[in-house]
């Protein structure tokens, strides 16, 4: 990353305390509830989370003067990602309640704060370990009234009116798109490489007292989507793939025809195939034509 | 949620599939997309249309590509800001055109784009938002049953939501089956839309395609695959270089991985990877029915082999009969010389 | 947790038990059970699979609810008795120690069967004959269905006393609970006849008599068919329905769906899917189960890969793979797909000779492939020579291979001679039959194997005495092979479009459109030569003098094979054998009759008596070194399985 | 007859010993201001304490130039060294005798006294250039890789020959003035003497005699005014190091006391004082290198440049004016940090007892406190905070090995004999856990009473301590004494010699034996000397070779046990490698190593097996996990796995159990 301007920005990240999925996961039959199948259960900073943060720490350190805040809207056991965060270096930070539960109102919790205070950039984790909804950036953004680029992979550089980074898109393509500042960014997990944080940072982070920021929201929250409050969760299973099936009309013989033929009906001829023969010279220019008349090239 | 808002026309629930593109190109997915809208709209009798961005010049190519599949009604909405993907124009397109057709749902593709700009449009509508979603079927009393996908696949979540509150589904790639194109070419309705569609603060730069030799060879769009004809290691040099003349990733057979000519990862065939390219080179191949299994589906298939009997000549559409060791260098010399005569012809 | 594969290897949970991974053994029969009890043998048979990693064994195919199920033939397990227990209780433990779940099959097999060993009357919903055994059954009565669902419950409850974690009720391969479902069979006027609901009657009072007696900690699940390929039966849309009403009604933890049933011959090939099916061909009829019962599923059908496996449960075909047949080749599949040795491992290629077609005529189960199998209680270690010896193995085919696989495996050194510039012997002629490619994968292991052993490997070597007394070997294996046998048929010898069915498939056939085919051998190479002759498009008549053509190929092979051999249009006769040639006329011989025919229609004939051993080697070098051992086809020709299983045995003994 | 004594300082000026005096006078204080200087720069180093009293210092020194301990390691430089040394001292001695005689009241410098006193010191010459003679042979002619040459080195060796040399000069030319016959004693120079006498004029002699003392008194300043130079301090430097040879067992890392909110940079003030020392006391011989399995492998570790490079620090802060303070992490490059295995061997091989690891593992230590980590080794230390195992395993799957196998739990109604620790890799390692199934099914054949902890088993922090988070480490040592301390563990019996090594010496305070711990080699060995476990016997020979682990070998002593197991197994030969018990080679899996990204040309565990094979052996039997996996990938990366079997001697015991 390039850093263009060394004027300081104020940089803002938004941090969750996960349960950490990567880990097996059971879903209690009865009661729905979601847990790890480990003796205590294993909670980590959201992968993504924690690149949102090393880049804005990375950041600091090539424009001194610049702050970064990190922000979490959790209960008390949720403040962890704070102090991780503080860890990592982090100048403050800032744990919010509230009413509601579900990333549209994570979101709208979090924009009351940035109401308040103005950042020059917000960076955001694409998505999370466990809701793995990616709704709060693009939502923060929506409510702030900001630009942003969700899904950054590189970021190549930043200046003080711009940010210039690279998206993963599908089928591994990738865009490079300038951004104005202010803005928002969520990263996905391994668009930065971490800075280990030791123990004892995170020891004496944990010193630290967190403030805490009580918000209510309006019951009827307009300008946020509809999120369902009810939702059962269960054990994965995964959506049948159709793969051809003879009909139960047909004859047994018939069905089983296909069935050992891979799939081809019993009457379908084997597929017409131009073969050339010939001296290495006459049969690639044919392979080429055939090549430039389908367009590959 | 009885102060939803609830769709005023008593006409058939409306299911919107957004057509997806990326450089100008239609997203298979939409396909995919598809397919659930039609199963979701027969199970409550309902009706599917489709949504298609584009600019004027993209139009006609794309319209060409959607209408080979698609029969039910197309809203076209053209406009330059839609040249590249903003947030922005997006956004504010979608919003207009949803708060016109009104429909009961809408399916997106869990892709960037739709992760990136569907939670604004639900949100300045205020509809409901179901993201990365894997099945969505009606269930008693005319309720959607919406499955989606949460921590890192391991847990389902499962939703019950009343048909008539609009909702936006984000769906996720390669869990449904996209239809075939059509037999006969359809001709639905194309209704244009005009609209106001802002610009962003976000601007495109510069697109990276991705890199051929590091590809996943099930995206690839074209395969140079060789087995035990390549001979040894050494030797598949040479279709490296034809993959590379031709833009195409390298794959193998199971023989070639076998023998550790090349890392599992670019194996084909039933014990690899089921590949679907638009080009399919096989040289040096046999076709072992676990590698036809493979590779069938490829767009177009062009075998070279020395022995006639190889039965991958059987789903070839182009057969070379002949040694791959004299065929593939002149090939990609071949490419290459036109290659360097087109370029000064083109570049600036 | 393997990266490469993660859904193969995620617990699953099946009422009160955690399945480890998603790797299951199927209920098969092995012929193995001692007096009905299931012995040391059928243990260390399942030992081995549950040492190896499977997460789910479901043992003992078939085993009986009652004494009237016909199943003698195959000497399963009589669940019957309460003197089963013990057995159960040491069986369970055994699997237990190595973390898998264990259930057994029970079932009543009704009319699937014949009554002439146990003289018990057969039983069955209608008086309708079973095509494949031909005997009527007498009519189930009221008081025999309480009996034998009394029965049911019974033999549920002593694998619940002896230790097992559940209980699969079979209700596939044409038993009793899906004769009862079937419209083809089931012609009863009563309250089990009539309508699907009336038909499902019997089966429902099974499962619920079932879970009754065992409670609700207890896995209790059901083995159906997804199509049975029964003209009139039970095809995929109405198992669809039957595995919906299953699902409804709740009891039940799971679905093992097969393809095919027992009741036609080529149904019953289709069960247990040869290397004439495509991998995991039966997926879509899991897949379509899956779609319509809650429960979790498993797939069936040569599943024999974990790559297969891994992409079956990614499609959501299935909720467990049923690799059965590919855990009797490499019981050790899932420890090795667990540690990426994808290589290493011996993989199924659907032969079935040394497996279920065995079995269908009550010899105990092997494999082609994997000599150890039924013979675990002897073979399953392999312990290191007691003293070195240099040893050549001359022919890399598969006896040969096995040989210097195993002899290097215990620390003898060992060179391997081939005259050809590859390995695999007659493998490389056999499987250019159609649809016998798979025949490559034996000798691909092989191969694979004495390569990273490290065997001394001469190829394109012919052995000579002195080039083997040159390296002074303490022992010799000579696995030379055969040629094709040429009888001394009058004029055969001399018959210019006389050739041989192995050069017919290395395409040395002469021209000529009518073809007759003598098949005295018996098994896979006449019929392969025909088809291949046939697919050139020329005219083809089998003849054996046996009762039919390919007498030797087994229940699973024939089918699919005459399947094929009839729609490409092939004539055959049986009982006749070649008498002599004679200037371009063909005299056939009735073997019976023992009348002559001429044929003077005869373009090309291609003789298949078998092989000739090729033992010249063997006998020159016989007295000039110290231990010589001949074995395979160069001993005596026969089939792959001896090879293996000969190689083995001498090179453990070395 | 004449008597016997000689003219002290004969045929010297008052200028020339005023010159001697003076010069040598000036040339100490030279050295020691330089020595100060480089002291100034230790003194800022963090505190450092040895534990050594003065009369231990003492006992230190003369046992180490007496019994010479590491003798049998390196003969050659032993002799070497004792001669120079030796050499050096007598002529020291008789120096300072014949400045006694002069300046001093005290007379004695006749009679017997002085013949013999003569003789002694004529001999100490002739040790002193024959161990010179020595060196250059070794350095120049033989060439012995390791060490280095440089024109430092090639100064000193030319300044002490000269000495040498010129000494003998200026006697050979006194004693030929008078050549008294009582002069005899003093062989070489009344031969030098008679040789001067046939060739150079009466009357020259005592000229020459004034330049050659000339030139040896001007040498003899320069030799005390370089003293504290570079290498040249090593001479004196050495002496303390070797004072303060370290008490506890090697294979105990020394503390870090963390201060609250520190960020190291890896100046001298970041680094323990004695490191500093040690650097300055280097001899630059390079035995650390020679035995580091990372250098053998091609990596970019070179442990004495480790060293070294500390000198260099201290170097380049003397010199340093402008207040930047120079950091180890400029000289020495992570990568060289990253490539230790804590082997041990280093320290082992050090004939001046500098701690040579452990500075590694204290720089590893800031390297950690500023976050520079390879990722791998951030994986394994995350895995380690949030999964309580380095191999980032999930937690739920540390029992699953034992499933079926209904291990005791701590129970308070029994109290079991002994707490069988398993250790991460014999819960999570496949090829580690058939270990653990072994010793089980030991433990019960022999019926020897024990519990297991289960899920309340953590990682003892061994690898988080040798990657550097020693906080990290210190939650575990918390975590794991108070879970031992609840069952009231008494005797502790682990297989992996890691596990050993953190509860045997770096759980419990010295004195403090709270619970023992035992290896499982030592367990087993009771336990088959004792009978309780019959093992088979067989006539056939099978050639076995023993892998010494570091960790239980170096670094805590036990050689024997593992072997008289070995011993004890059916036909067992036992096969040593080239290099074994205290010269054992690593196999390349300690101090992070398993979980760390592999550099170099070669691996570690690949040159062990090499070494393994030559035996002819055809089992490798270990006594650590590690080991064994380290081994088994070497075997499997060579396609070996037939060939030769790498078992730990718990399975082997367990096949020769006799059923």
């Amino acid at each position: 990353m390039k850093v263009l301007h060394t004027t300081p920005f104020k940089i803002a990240v938004c941090l969750k305390e996960v349960l950490d999925a990567r880990l097996p996961l059971k879903v209690e039959a009865k009661t729905g509830a979601i847990q790890q199948d480990a003796p205590e259960p294993v909670v980590t900073l959201n992968p993504a989370d924690r690149s949102a943060l090393e880049f804005a720490m990375q950041l600091r350190e090539q424009s001194p003067g610049s702050r970064v805040e990190v922000f979490s809207v959790s209960d008390v056991a949720g403040q962890a990602a704070l102090w991780y965060g503080l860890a990592r270096g982090a100048d403050d930070a800032e744990r919010i309640e509230g009413s509601g539960k579900g990333a549209p109102y994570t979101a709208a919790l979090l924009a009351t704060r940035f109401h308040k205070e103005t950042f020059d950039l917000i960076c955001c984790g694409d998505e999370t370990l466990d809701n793995s909804s990616a709704l709060v950036g693009p939502l923060l953004a929506e409510i702030l009234d900001l630009p942003q680029v969700t899904g950054v992979v590189r970021i190549v550089e930043c200046s003080k009116s711009s940010i210039l980074v690279e998206r993963g898109l599908e089928r591994g393509s990738r865009e490079l798109v300038e951004m104005d500042l202010p803005g928002l960014i969520t990263l996905k997990a391994e668009s930065v490489p971490w800075r280990y944080v030791s123990y004892q940072k995170l020891e004496e982070a944990q010193l630290r007292n967190i403030p805490v920021r009580r918000e209510t929201l309006p019951t009827s929250s307009n300008g946020l989507p509809k999120w369902p409050e009810q939702a059962t969760p269960t054990a994965p299973r995964a959506r049948v793939k159709k793969s051809f099936t003879p009909d139960s009309k047909m004859s047994p013989a018939d069905r089983v025809r296909m069935i050992m033929a891979g799939g081809a009906a019993p009457q379908e001829s084997k597929s017409k195939s131009s073969v050339v023969e010939g001296d290495a010279e006459y049969v690639s220019e044919q392979l080429y034509r055939f090549l430039k008349h389908h367009e590959f090239v | 949620m009885n102060s939803l808002p609830v769709s005023p026309s008593p006409a058939p629930p409306l299911v919107l599939v957004f057509a997806e593109t990326l450089w100008g190109k239609l997203e298979r997915l939409s396909f995919e997309l598809l397919a659930d809208a039609r199963k979701l709209a027969a199970s409550v009798k309902g009706r599917v249309e489709v949504v298609l961005f584009t600019t004027q010049e993209q139009r006609a190519s794309l319209l060409e590509e959607l209408l080979a599949h698609v029969r039910e009604p197309i809203h076209l909405v053209e406009h330059e800001n839609f040249a590249e993907y903003s947030t922005e124009s997006y956004t504010s397109g979608l919003v207009q055109l949803l708060q016109v057709l009104q429909p009961n749902l809408l399916f997106l593709g869990a892709t960037t784009y739709g992760r990136d700009f569907a939670p604004r449009v639900a949100a300045r509508l205020g509809y409901a938002y179901f993201p990365h979603c894997l099945l969505s079927k009606t269930a008693t009393g005319g309720k959607l049953d919406i499955t989606r996908v949460t921590h890192g696949g391991r847990v389902h979540i499962q939703t019950n939501w009343p048909l008539a509150a609009p909702a936006i589904l984000t769906m996720k790639a390669g869990v449904a089956d996209a239809p075939a194109a059509e037999k006969t070419p359809p001709n639905p309705q194309v209704t244009s839309h005009a609209l106001k569609i802002a610009a962003g603060k976000v601007r495109l730069k510069k697109r990276i395609p991705p890199d051929p030799r590091t590809l996943d060879i099930r995206q690839a769009e074209k395969l140079v695959s060789g087995g035990r004809g390549v001979g040894n290691k050494e030797n598949f040099a040479v279709l490296r270089a034809l993959a590379d003349a031709l833009g195409a990733s390298l794959a193998a057979s199971r023989a070639a991985v076998d023998l550790g000519w090349v890392e599992y990862e670019r194996q084909v065939g039933q014990t690899g990877k089921t590949v679907t390219p638009r080009l399919y080179l096989a040289a040096g191949i046999s076709g072992a029915s676990h590698h036809l299994m493979g590779m069938r589906d490829a767009g177009k298939i062009v075998v070279v082999n020395t022995d006639r009997q190889a039965p991958i000549f059987s789903v070839a559409h182009f057969g070379v009969l002949g040694d791959l060791h004299a065929v593939l260098p002149r090939l990609t010399e071949r490419i290459q010389a036109d290659k360097k005569k087109a370029t000064p012809a083109t570049s600036k | 947790m393997s990266e490469q594969f993660p859904l193969l290897f995620s617990p699953l949970q099946l009422r009160n038990k955690t399945i480890k991974n998603r790797i299951a053994s199927t209920a098969h029969v092995t012929i193995f059970a001692e007096n009905g009890m299931p012995a040391d043998r059928e243990r260390r048979y399942y030992e081995e699979k549950a040492k190896g990693g499977a997460g789910l064994l479901i043992c003992f195919g078939s085993s009986s609810v009652h004494p009237t199920s016909p199943a003698l033939d195959w000497k399963v397990v009589e669940m019957f008795d309460d003197r089963v227990i013990p057995h159960l209780q040491k069986f369970s433990d055994t699997m237990h120690g190595y973390g898998a779940a264990v259930l057994a099959q029970i079932t009543h097999r009704g009319r699937r069967g014949h009554s002439n060993l146990s003289w018990q009357r057969l039983l069955g919903p209608s008086r309708v004959k079973e095509p494949n055994h031909r005997e009527v059954p007498g009519v189930v009565q009221r008081e025999d269905i309480d009996m034998i669902v009394k029965a049911f419950g019974q033999a549920a409850l002593r694998l619940k006393q002896g230790g097992f974690d559940g209980v699969e009720i079979s209700a596939a391969h044409c038993h009793l609970i899906d004769q009862f479902w079937g419209p083809h069979v089931n012609f009863r006027d009563d309250e089990f006849g009539g309508d699907l609901d009336n038909r499902m009657k019997f089966g429902f009072m099974v499962i619920e008599r079932v879970r009754e007696t065992v409670g609700d900690d207890f896995i209790v699940g059901i083995r159906i068919t997804g199509d049975d390929f029964v003209e009139g039966g039970l095809n995929n849309d109405i198992m669809c329905e039957i595995a919906q009403k299953l699902s409804e009604h709740g009891m039940l933890d799971y679905f093992n769906v097969i393809g095919g049933s027992g009741e036609t011959l080529p149904a019953e090939a289709a069960c247990v899917p040869s290397m004439n099916f495509p991998l995991a061909c039966f997926k879509h009829l899991s897949g379509r189960i899956r779609e319509v019962v809650k429960e979790p599923v498993i797939a069936v059908g040569r599943i024999n890969d974990p790559v297969v496996a891994e992409k079956l449960l990614a499609d959501g075909q299935g909720d467990i793979v049923a690799m059965t047949r590919a855990l009797i080749a490499d019981p050790y599949l899932p420890l090795k797909a667990k540690e990426g040795r994808l290589d290493d491992i011996r993989q199924c290629m659907g032969y079935n000779e040394g497996c279920i077609d065995r079995q269908y005529r009550g010899i105990p189960v092997g494999c082609v492939q994997n000599p150890v199998i039924g013979k675990e209680v002897d073979w399953a270690d392999l312990p290191p020579a007691t003293t070195t010896k240099k040893v050549v193995v001359i022919g890399a085919g598969p006896a040969g291979l096995e040989a210097a696989r195993i002899l290097k495996t215990r620390g003898h050194q060992v060179v391997l001679f081939e005259k050809s510039d590859r390995f695999g012997g007659q493998l490389n002629i056999a499987k250019l039959a159609a649809k016998r490619g798979d025949y490559d994968g034996v000798a691909r292991w092989l191969e694979l194997q004495v390569k990273k052993l490290g065997v001394d490997i001469r190829l394109n070597t012919e052995a000579t005495v002195d080039g083997i007394l040159a390296e002074n070997p303490d022992t010799v294996v000579v696995a030379t092979g055969a040629v094709p046998l040429l009888p001394p048929v009058p004029g055969l010898q001399e018959c210019e479009f006389a050739v041989s069915a192995w050069d017919v498939l290395l395409g040395k056939a002469p021209a000529g459109n009518r073809v007759l085919v003598l098949d005295d051998q018996g098994g896979q190479e006449s019929v392969g030569a025909a088809e291949f002759l046939l697919d050139e498009g020329r005219e083809v008549e089998i003849i054996t003098p046996h009762y039919s053509v390919g007498e030797d190929l087994g229940p699973t092979n024939k089918p699919p094979v005459y399947a094929r051999l009839y729609a490409k249009g092939v004539r055959m006769q049986s009982t006749w054998e070649l008498a002599a040639i004679e200037s371009g006329i063909v005299r056939l011989r009735n073997l019976h009759a023992g009348v002559e025919i001429e044929r003077d229609d005869v373009d090309v004939l291609v003789y298949s008596y078998g092989g000739q051993s090729v033992d010249g080697l063997a006998r020159e070098l016989s007295g000039k070194v110290k231990e010589l051992h001949n074995i395979g086809d160069s001993y005596a020709p026969r089939s792959l399985h001896h090879s293996i299983i000969e190689a083995h045995k001498y090179a453990r003994e070395i | 007859m004449e008597p016997i004594t000689r003219q002290i300082e004969w045929n010297v000026s008052h200028g020339m010993l005023l010159f001697l005096y003076g010069g040598t006078f000036l040339a100490v204080l030279l050295s020691a201001w330089r020595l100060y200087r480089r002291t100034a720069v230790w003194r800022s180093g963090r505190p450092y304490s040895s534990g050594i009293t003065p009369a231990r210092a003492i006992e230190n020194v003369v046992a180490w130039m007496f019994n010479r301990s590491k003798m049998p390691r390196d003969r050659y430089a032993a002799w070497m060294h004792s001669l120079i040394l030796w050499g050096f001292i007598i002529l020291l001695i008789g120096t300072t005798l014949v400045f006694l005689e002069h300046q001093t009241p005290l007379h004695f410098f006749y009679g017997t006294f002085y013949l013999v006193a003569s003789a002694i010191i004529d001999a100490g010459g002739v040790a002193f250039l024959a161990g010179l003679g020595m060196a250059i042979y070794r350095r120049y002619l033989h060439r012995q890789p390791r060490l280095k040459s440089s024109g430092w080195v090639d100064a000193l060796l030319v300044l002490l020959v000269a000495i040498g040399v010129t000494g003998f000069f200026l006697e050979g030319f006194r004693i030929a003035v008078t050549l008294p016959s009582f002069e005899r004693v003093s062989f070489v120079g009344y031969g030098l003497a008679l040789l001067f006498r046939s060739l150079v004029s009466a009357g020259t002699l005592p000229l020459l005699h004034r330049i050659s003392w000339s030139v040896h008194a001007a040498l003899c300043v320069v030799l005390f005014g370089a003293a504290t130079v570079y290498f040249f301090r090593h001479v004196v430097l050495s002496l303390t190091t070797v004072a303060l040879r370290p008490q506890r067992s090697s294979g105990k890392l020394r503390e870090y006391p963390t201060t609250a909110n520190y960020t190291p940079s890896g100046t001298a003030a970041d680094l323990k004082w004695k490191d500093l020392l040690d650097g300055d006391a280097c001899t630059t011989c390079g035995r650390c290198t020679s035995v580091c399995p990372a250098t053998a492998a091609g990596k970019a570790l070179d442990p004495r440049s480790i060293v070294l490079g500390l000198s260099q620090l201290v170097d380049r802060q003397t010199a340093s004016h402008n207040g930047h303070l120079p950091s180890a992490f400029d000289i020495i490059t992570d990568r060289e940090l990253w490539d230790c295995t804590t082997c041990g061997a280093c320290v082992y091989e050090c004939p001046v007892n500098i701690e040579v690891y452990d500075k590694i593992v204290d720089l590893r230590r800031q390297l950690v406190q500023i976050g520079r980590v390879s990722p791998a080794a951030q994986v394994s230390l995350d895995g380690l905070r949030q999964r309580q195992n380095p191999w980032d395993y999930s937690p739920a799957q540390r029992t699953a090995w034992s499933e079926g196998l209904k291990l005791p739990t701590p129970a308070p109604e029994t109290q079991a004999e002994w707490v069988y620790w398993i250790g991460c890799a014999g819960s999570f390692e496949a090829s580690a856990q058939s270990i653990s199934k072994s010793m089980v099914n030991i433990l019960r054949q022999a019926n020897v009473s024990f519990v297991t902890l289960g899920c309340q088993e953590r990682c003892t922090g061994d690898p988080a301590r040798r990657m550097g988070d020693e906080r990290l480490f210190q939650k575990f040592k918390k975590s794991n004494v108070e879970t031992l301390r609840a069952i009231g563990a008494r005797k502790i019996v682990t297989h992996c010699p890691h596990c050993l090594n953190t509860l045997k010496n770096e759980y419990l305070e010295d004195g403090q034996p709270e619970f023992t711990v035992v290896h499982h080699s030592q367990l087993l060995e009771t336990l088959v000397k004792e009978g309780k476990l019959q093992l088979q016997t067989s006539d056939e020979n099978r050639p076995i070779t023993f892998h010494d682990p570091c960790y239980l070998g170096r670094h805590n002593g036990e050689f024997d046990a593992p072997r008289s197991v070995v011993a004890a197994l059916p036909g067992a030969e036992l096969h040593e490698m080239e290099r074994n018990r205290e010269k054992s080679f690593c196999c390349g899996g300690g101090g992070g190593q398993m979980w760390l990204e592999s550099s170099g040309s070669q691996r570690v565990e690949g040159l062990r097996l090499a070494e393994a094979e030559k035996t002819g052996a055809t089992v490798i039997a270990t006594a650590c996990p590690f080991c064994k996996i380290m081994l088994e990938s070497a075997s499997s990366t060579a396609g070996k796995q037939q060939l030769i079997q790498i078992k730990d001697i718990a399975e082997l015991v367990n096949e020769a159990i006799a059923r």
